[in-house]
């Protein structure tokens, strides 16, 4: 027994996620004797946990590597660890207009949420096939049970039965292929991987191996042709949980899988360029044609989601530092959008309840101005139009595609987002052309902080650019 | 036969007969510990419990196996496919030799730790971490578990101790003033 | 002086285009007219300045233009005996139809306007002679046809003026189509558009023995290049002149008024295409060929238009058709390389043309607006005035003279002098336009005395009604009559020597080009056999 | 016949089929698909285990021992959604799972 | 000469009327009225700004001048504004018109005032900066930024059919912009740098990627053009738009295409161009003659007069890629004048559809009777669209035909054509509203021009005479930089083998 392994690993790396971790058991307790009535508390401590957390990580970090490797803290993660934080405490502080008013205020609603952060935050800073498959069975274990939350709606239960059946194969497509990596390489840590890689080529089994990961992963992110859950989720989970989804675990299986495929196999990147390439066509193709169909907003949202993961992908494809920066300059801009498109999401509510048809938005330029525009400023910005964020976000990806030869991709994709156009602006159209049904009721106070912080990002943006686009250089460069 | 029985409850059982198959498996390559495991847990736990939600679903079997021949050409199709490819993958790989015992944690000789106290060492050890969090997984699964399935019936009696001890004549003692000449 | 000339008509236009329906009709019409008479005057000083006076080529630069690379355009006065002559041309007729106006159009409520556009056309005309390059001259061309759609319009609740009026500015801008491609082409071959420049390296193109212009996929040596340059300009004077094929907008454009049919389309405006062939002669005497399609032209239009002539029974349209074939003549004339005869031509025709529409015109505010012949006859003894002027433009159409005494109106002398000149003509073409001109001539007799007979003489065909009414037209309108019978009877033989005489190098200078081409037309048009002589008066 | 990895992964391979086979054609009971998702686990056990022995190497083995743990963990949980889903929906044919659809 | 960062300033004034307009509360006539004024004095000080531009202008330079270049997203692109002898004159163009806009609108509009004005005056900004911008991507920015305010434009304050119009006009836009991004990021692969200034002075992309660079630019300005095929956007957008809006469209928005091609593909890739000038060619000659034959088949009063639009701008693309002096100076100059004309033409439909509410050709007739002032201004617009020498229409017609003779007279032959057929439309029309007797019950009543008509007519009258007379003022601000721009495109020609047209033509 040597003392290396028993000398106390540095748990200063990992201390947002035990702070976390801890919390949540604690406010567990809390529930657990506290009842029903609790609720509100154990929310408001989730939300003041997960700000803790990040300021953590944005005033003090520590980065480096602790048990022995396995974990990793780095401008990378610390700041897409930030953004899964933003993305988490938004969507829990949205849920509770939402919960009040559907009668599904559960304590541990929130604290499930949290234990899913925590599993994103692992695997943000895995630096190991086993710490990354533990990181995402620990957030997807959480996101099932959060989306059939609902337990008594049958869209809730439904949605999230269909999550879990396909979560857990491509659970299994993800192991099977790590264990693939793990028999050709030898190793489970990155570094291992990508030294053992460097000494002779890809084979046919490492092959395999990478594309059965990158079918678990594309789960996970619901890139066609693994998508197929995600309308239905989206649609039939509780809104605030669409809300979560389509923000925080997107980002966090796109921070893993870009560590996986730049640190451990960025020697093999023509080996998996391919198979990226492809899924980043299919879903910006799919996500612009099958949502011009929708009625459902989330549904429509959902498919916007592929087609966005689509041309986040389009970054990655690239394989070069400068595709990861606009990777990570796009899933800030995403998170912005999506969380402001879910606040405008959440407050539409009627006094007979929620709606979520595009047609009940009509007419909201009448009835509520700030948050018609508002809205259409998100719009405005998934359809990528400068100068909204959304315009920055892809084309850093896409000039860093065009950059790493990839022309072809980069026309695809733009052209895409001209039919995706269609959609957004069948949006706004209703809000600004069509005559009013009915009214909203007001918006609640943290939707409207949400709904202005996010549209603030998005339409401002251009305006003082440095400190995102420097921290996403930042990020991206200790990748490289 | 897991999955083209008519019946879940003999997919279950054929289920296990493939675990205990496997954990046979194991044991002939030395991984003693996880043959253990995967009877105890599996079929112990896990598999129990898969056949007590079919039991207790109690779904109509009858028509199990229509449709599922609609469908078989093309899965067939695709199932041979994935398979051969598998096979062919799988069919010439080889260890590199440089690889021997160049992982990240060398088993030790067998004579010197016997399997379990060798995964108990480097799991308590260098992968308490990975421990730490599979505790984790199971946590959020038995918070889940308990979150969607556990239900407070209304109507159902429960006894409440703490409320019993507490109580005093004032609450329990209603004292009524009864007006002369018109009863309760 | 000069400037006065063009600016003062522009004037009339703006003061009354902007403030004439504050200013009052009798202020208007004094005001345009007043500014007309000043500047014809003025036109006759500068004639006998330039003409019969020995001053040379004068260029007044306003301003710039355009500017553009290598093309360079500046607002210009070019003032030589071509321009003198049109000067005059266009001054005297229109303000003789101003005046006339202010008695004809005295029933219309829009008046001011009415002179508003004269003017404008005035000034546009003006531009257009004193153009010293082609972009000058393409604005005035444009400026008189919008002028003239103006005017066609000017009865704008007529459904039938406004699709004449229409029909022709369309007419002719098919017409200027050609026209501005001859411009292009110029400044494609020469480099600048100005005459000058254009004049003094006219003959060094023809030099270059490589192809010189690509035109419509044809690689064109310098010859043919001007040839198809020549061609096109020409297409914009056929529009303008109404020659064959493009004539159709003219006979429709007499739904105008009256004095706009004398002023735009007897006088001026029509012969602008004339005049634009006669200012290009340098070049076009380059281009031999050129000048065979314009005898061609000329030729089958004075035939083919004086056939028309005669059945009309509209007595606006036979005179119309009379303007058409006399064009042709005129371009006969320019096509065998007599310019100065043709313009000639054009100077005396200006006369008994405007004269014979101004006569029409009296007659139709006689017989309360009634245009068809057949509802006229014996109107003589009502409006002698009329008819005795009448009588005197007809003779000088039909070109009524003595022959060999050199004694006759203006249209003897000039007609005369361009069907000698085809006679003697060189190009291909001459021999037909020489026959054509003839027949023409027959034909214009024959037209000419119908329309008289019909008009004045025999049985009344209008109603009692109006009858009654017929009434000679007031003294505001007969002076400009009398005046321009004067011109009718006289200007050919006044004028005659300077034109096309033995004064013809001291008159016209080298406005042509001074080649020698035209003075030897001139020449042997004066050794020409009497039978040809005699031809015309024959007919 | 000397058993070699390859024979191991084989059966692997053959099991990983099967369950995939079984999610994909399985149209009318979700529990199903829950055993299926059992039988891929359990091949990429089999894979682990097998490349641990011949490589010598007890990251391998512990991380079959984890997947071990989270499977029965995803198996509880997956049995939980099942049966909320049962209770509301009174159904688990594959079929009837399509209240929504696009 | 530069301390107060004026084009800064002049596009971004607009932006701060916005905040005024903000501050305006209520929705009663009065506030309405306020919000109007506020938006009439920002962009009316704009303009007046704008001249400040103008009169610090040098000619001569035919460089960039009044330059500011800030840092803005590290080295990918910076904040770099500037303008040169192309783009100075469109600048005082969109300042100059917008007030008119807002005056033109004043009445007209009077649902959600603040809105509309709000979205003129970003328009306004993006607009204005789209023409200084020396950075692709801010350019694109402008750019693209600019259909937000006219999509809603068009969609919210149109007519009937304002849905399909703003879609089509959006995604066809949109369509071919995207394009165009593929092309400036691939330019900053090879270059390696978005600065304008800085790819004019080293253009020298390969040749084969000219091609498809050319070709994406194509797409995007050729829609913006509109160019035919791609023009069938512009006549729906026209007739639903506002008149304010139609009044931008036709003045403003437009021009960014043909400036586009100006200021990247001729320039940028000359060789490309030089090998697909026969296209612009053909195409512009269809344009020419297919939509004026179109336009002339036209029943609605703003449809005839968008399709005349794209029948001018035929003549612009043809000028431009004839890549001679005449020929783009008469571009650029066709592209003010058809500024000045068409806008005017929108605000006359505008003036009638304000009182009739319907801009069916059939509905009007003689309206000279009743209204002669607007007659006599109708009329002047119909004739400086025709392209009568003495209106500013005419000279960049000539030019540009002028110019492209000398390549090719084919082009200029058709091109000639359209002289003529824009003569038929325009007049047809004319006639038809104008003209004739005043039958039509409904048209009795109609009213001469008000007070604040007279005030929006008056000065594009002036100024469509003025420089019809004397286009000089705007031609000589031109030379300088087309002429350097002739001169490296020639020198690129040359460098990259291909005979250049100057040295094919005639010595003069």
């Amino acid at each position: 027994m040597n003392a290396e392994l028993l000398a106390i690993p540095d748990l200063m790396p990992v201390m947002p996620e035990i702070l976390l971790v801890l919390g949540a058991m604690v406010l567990l307790m809390v529930g657990a004797f506290g009842g029903e009535k609790s609720t509100p508390l154990v929310t408001g401590i989730c939300v003041a946990l997960l700000t803790v957390a990040g300021l953590i990580l944005l005033v003090s970090p520590h980065y480096g590597t602790t048990f022995n490797g396995a974990f990793i803290q780095d401008a990378f993660s610390q700041y897409m660890k930030v953004l899964v934080l933003i993305g988490s405490g938004f969507a829990i502080a949205m849920s509770v207009a939402y919960a009040r008013s559907q009668n599904f205020d559960r304590f541990e609603y929130p604290i499930l949420i949290v234990i899913a952060t925590v599993g994103m935050m692992l695997m943000l800073s895995a630096n190991d096939l086993i710490s990354m498959y533990l990181g995402v069975e620990l957030q997807s274990l959480a996101l099932y049970v959060v989306a059939s939350i609902n337990r008594d709606s049958v869209r809730s239960t439904e949605a999230g039965l269909k999550y879990f059946v396909l979560g857990a194969l491509s659970s299994g497509m993800l192991l099977y292929g790590m264990s693939f990596i793990y028999g050709f390489t030898g190793h489970t840590d990155f570094v291992g991987i990508a030294a053992a890689l460097t000494e002779e080529r890809a084979s046919l089994g490492l092959v395999f191996g990478i594309v059965f990961m990158l079918a678990g992963i594309a789960f996970k992110i619901s890139a066609v042709p693994f998508h197929m859950w995600t309308p239905d989720v989206y649609e039939g989970a509780p809104t605030p949980v669409t809300a979560f989804f389509a923000a925080a675990p997107k980002i966090a299986a796109f921070g893993m899988l870009i560590r996986v495929l730049i640190e451990a196999l960025g020697d093999v990147t023509t080996d998996w360029q391919q198979i990226v390439v492809f899924i980043a066509i299919a879903s910006m193709a799919l996500g612009a044609f099958a949502a011009i169909g929708q009625k459902n907003i989330k549904r429509l949202m959902a498919y916007s989601s592929i087609g966005n993961m689509g041309y986040a992908l389009v970054g990655l494809a690239a394989g070069t530092e400068a595709g990861v920066h606009g990777l990570i300059v796009f899933m800030t801009a995403y998170l912005a959008m999506t969380l402001g498109a879910f606040a405008c999401i959440l407050s539409m509510r009627r006094k007979e309840g929620m709606v979520e048809e595009i047609s009940d938005l009509a007419g909201l330029s009448k009835t509520n101005l700030p948050m018609a525009v508002l809205l259409a400023v998100i719009m405005f910005s998934l359809t990528g139009l400068p100068p909204l964020i959304g315009f920055f976000g892809k084309f850093y990806v896409f000039i860093a595609a065009m950059d790493a030869g990839l022309a072809p991709l980069v026309v695809i994709g733009l052209v895409t987002s001209v039919v995706a156009a269609y959609y957004y602006l069948r949006v706004i159209k209703v809000m600004f052309f069509d005559d009013a049904t009915g009214e909203f009721l007001p918006m609640s106070g943290e939707m409207k902080i949400v709904l202005g912080l996010s549209s603030a990002v998005v339409g401002l943006f251009f305006i003082m650019p440095e400190p995102i686009m420097n921290a996403a250089a930042n990020a991206a460069g200790v990748l490289f | 036969m897991v999955i083209a029985s008519r019946n879940p409850v003999h997919s279950v059982l054929f289920l296990i007969l493939c675990f205990f198959n496997a954990a046979g498996l194991f044991v002939l390559i030395g991984a003693e510990y996880l043959a253990m495991l995967l009877v105890v847990v599996y079929v112990g736990a896990v598999m129990v419990l898969f056949l007590f939600v079919v039991m207790m679903l109690d779904v109509d079997f009858a028509e199990m196996r229509q449709g599922f021949l609609q469908y078989l050409p093309i899965g067939a199709l695709i199932g041979v496919i994935l398979l051969v490819e598998l096979l062919m993958v799988v069919s010439g790989w080889y260890i590199a030799p440089g690889m021997l015992g160049e992982g990240s944690a060398p088993t030790p000789p067998v004579e010197q730790t016997q399997n379990i106290a060798a995964i108990g060492e480097l799991l308590y050890t260098r992968y308490i971490y990975w421990f730490q969090v599979a505790g984790l997984v199971l946590l959020v699964a038995m918070i889940g578990a308990i979150v969607l399935t556990l239900r407070h019936k209304p109507g159902v009696r429960r006894q409440n101790i703490s409320e019993q001890v507490a109580r005093r004549p004032e609450t329990a003692i209603e004292v009524v003033k009864v007006e002369s000449g018109k009863g309760l | 002086m000069f400037s006065a000339i063009v600016f003062l008509p522009l004037l009339g236009f703006l003061i009354v285009g902007l403030f004439g329906n504050r200013l009052g009709v009798k202020a208007s019409e004094y005001i345009t007219s007043g500014f007309m008479i000043v500047a014809a005057l003025l036109s006759w000083v500068v004639f006998f300045q330039y003409g019969l006076g020995s001053e040379s080529t004068q260029l007044i630069t306003i301003f710039r233009w355009i500017t553009s690379g290598d093309l360079s355009v500046n607002w210009t006065i070019r003032v030589d005996t071509l321009t003198a002559v049109m000067l005059v041309v266009v001054n005297s007729v229109s303000c003789l139809v101003h005046i006339y106006s202010i008695g004809y159009m005295h029933h219309d409520p829009h008046r001011p306007r009415f002179f508003a556009y004269l003017s404008l056309f005035t000034f546009a005309m003006l531009t257009l002679v004193t153009a010293d390059d082609l972009l000058q001259m393409f604005f005035g061309w444009e400026g008189v046809g919008l002028a003239s759609y103006l005017l066609i319009g000017f009865w704008y609740q007529k459904p039938s003026a406004n699709a004449a009026a229409m029909k022709a500015f369309i007419v002719n801008r098919v017409g200027d189509f050609g026209f501005a491609l001859g411009i292009f082409g110029v400044f494609y071959l020469y480099g600048s558009i100005d005459f000058t420049s254009i004049f003094a390296s006219g003959p060094s193109l023809l030099e270059n023995k490589e192809p010189v212009l690509n035109f419509l996929g044809y690689e064109l040596m310098a010859e043919p290049a001007l040839t198809v340059v020549c061609l096109l300009l020409f297409m914009g004077a056929m529009g303008k002149s109404a020659q064959f094929l493009l004539h159709t907008w003219l006979p429709d454009a007499m739904e105008g008024p009256t004095p706009v049919s004398a002023l735009i389309h007897a006088a001026t405006m029509v012969t602008a295409g004339v005049f634009m062939v006669a200012r290009l002669a340098p070049i076009f005497e380059l281009a031999p060929t050129a000048m065979t399609v314009v005898t061609f032209f000329g030729a089958t239009t004075a035939f083919f238009a004086a056939t028309i002539g005669c059945v009309q029974n509209d007595i606006k349209r036979v005179i119309a058709y009379s303007t058409c074939s006399q064009l042709g003549y005129m371009f006969v004339a320019l096509g065998v390389g007599a310019f100065g005869v043709g313009i000639f031509h054009l100077f005396t025709h200006a006369f008994f043309k405007a004269l014979l529409f101004l006569c029409a015109g009296s007659v139709i505010h006689a017989v309360s607006d009634e245009q068809d012949m057949r509802k006229m006859g014996g109107l003589r003894k009502h409006i002698p005035w009329t008819y005795w002027t009448m009588m005197i433009g007809t003779l000088a159409l039909t070109g009524f003279g003595i022959p060999f005494i050199g004694i006759g109106t203006a249209g003897f002398v000039s007609k005369d002098a361009i069907i000698e000149a085809a006679y003697v003509g060189h190009n291909i073409f001459a021999g037909y336009a020489f026959w054509a001109t003839v027949l023409a001539a027959l034909l214009t007799s024959f037209y000419s005395w119908r329309l008289v007979f019909m008009t004045f003489h025999g049985k009344p065909r209008a109603s009692v009604d109006v009858m009654k009414h017929i009434h000679e037209s007031p003294w505001v309108m007969l002076v400009p009559l009398l005046l321009l019978s004067i011109g009718a009877l006289f200007a050919g033989m006044a004028f005659k020597e300077a034109f096309m005489g033995h004064d013809y190098a001291h008159f016209w200078k080298d406005v042509f080009g001074g080649t020698n081409s035209e003075l030897a037309v001139i020449e042997e048009m004066h050794h020409v056999h009497w039978l040809v002589a005699l031809s015309p008066t024959l007919a | 016949m000397e058993i070699g990895l390859a024979h191991y992964l084989g059966v692997a391979a053959i099991l990983f089929t099967i369950g995939i086979f079984g999610i994909f054609l399985n149209r009318k009971n979700v529990i199903v698909i829950l055993m299926s998702i059992e039988l891929l686990l359990l091949a990429v056990n089999i894979n682990l285990v097998a490349f641990s022995y011949f490589m010598q190497d007890m990251v391998g083995q512990i991380f079959a021992l984890l997947v071990l743990t989270v499977a029965a963990a995803e198996a509880a949980i997956g049995l939980a959604i099942l049966v909320v889903y049962f209770r509301n929906r009174g159904s688990i044919a594959v079929e009837d799972i399509n209240m929504m659809k696009g | 000469m530069n301390d107060w960062s004026i084009l800064s300033i002049t596009t971004f004034l607009p932006l701060v009327g916005v905040l005024f307009i903000l501050l305006v509360r209520g929705d009663d006539p009065d506030a309405k009225t306020n919000i109007r004024r506020v938006a009439l004095i920002t962009t009316t000080f704009t303009f007046i700004v704008s001249l400040f531009i103008w009169g610090g202008f040098t000619n001569e330079n035919p460089g960039f001048q009044m330059v500011e270049k800030y840092d803005w997203f590290g080295d990918t692109f910076t904040y770099h504004m500037g303008v040169d002898g192309i783009s100075m004159l469109f600048v005082i163009l969109t300042t100059f018109l917008m007030p008119l806009c807002i005056l033109a609108s004043w009445e007209s509009v009077q649902d959600r005032v603040k809105e509309y004005m709000i979205a003129f005056l970003v328009l306004e900004t993006l607009m204005i900066g789209v023409f200084c911008a020396l950075d692709l991507v801010l350019f694109y920015v402008f750019f693209e930024a600019g259909l937000i305010p006219m999509f809603l434009i068009i969609g919210v304050w149109g007519g009937p059919r304002r849905v399909y119009a703003s879609y089509k006009f959006f995604l066809y836009t949109l369509l071919g912009s995207v394009l165009m991004l593929a092309a400036i990021m691939a330019m900053y692969w090879q270059a390696g740098t978005l600065d304008i200034v800085e790819l004019l002075d080293k253009s020298d992309f390969p040749a084969q990627m000219q091609t498809w660079l050319w070709l994406a630019f194509f797409a995007s300005f050729a829609v913006k053009m509109p160019m035919w095929p791609v023009h069938t956007w512009l006549p729906d957008a026209h007739v639903e738009a506002p008149t304010a809006g139609s009044v931008v469209l036709a003045a403003i928005l437009l021009k960014m295409g043909g400036y586009g091609f100006l200021r990247f593909s001729l320039p940028m890739f000359p060789i490309a161009s030089d090998m697909f000038a026969p296209l612009i060619f053909t195409l512009s000659i269809v344009a020419i003659i297919y939509t004026s034959l179109v336009a002339l088949a036209q029943e609605d009063i703003k449809k005839l007069i968008a399709y005349s639009s794209v029948a001018h701008m035929g003549f612009v693309t043809m000028g431009i890629f004839s890549a001679n002096a005449q020929g783009i100076e008469g571009a650029i100059f066709m592209m003010l004048a058809h500024g000045l004309i068409s806008g005017a033409l929108f605000l006359c439909v505008g003036v009638i559809y304000d009182r009739m509410h319907t801009r069916q050709i059939t509905a009007y007739g003689g309206l000279v009777n009743n209204m002669p002032r607007y007659a006599v201004a109708f009329m002047i617009f119909t004739m400086a669209n025709v392209g009568l020498p003495g209106t500013a229409g005419f000279v960049g017609e000539f030019l540009t035909m002028i110019g492209v003779f000398q390549v090719n007279t084919w082009v200029a032959f058709f091109a000639a054509t359209g002289v003529i057929l824009s003569a038929a439309y325009a007049l047809f029309l004319y006639r038809r509203v104008v003209f004739g007797a005043l039958e039509k019950e409904s048209l009795k009543s109609m009213l001469d021009l008000t007070g604040r008509e007279k005030l929006i007519l008056a000065p594009l009258i002036i100024l469509t005479i003025f420089f019809g007379f004397y286009p000089a003022a705007l031609l000589d601000v031109t030379s300088a930089s087309v002429g350097a721009l002739i001169e490296n495109y020639n020198a690129a020609l040359e460098a990259g083998g291909i005979a250049t047209h100057a040295a094919a033509a005639v010595s003069h």
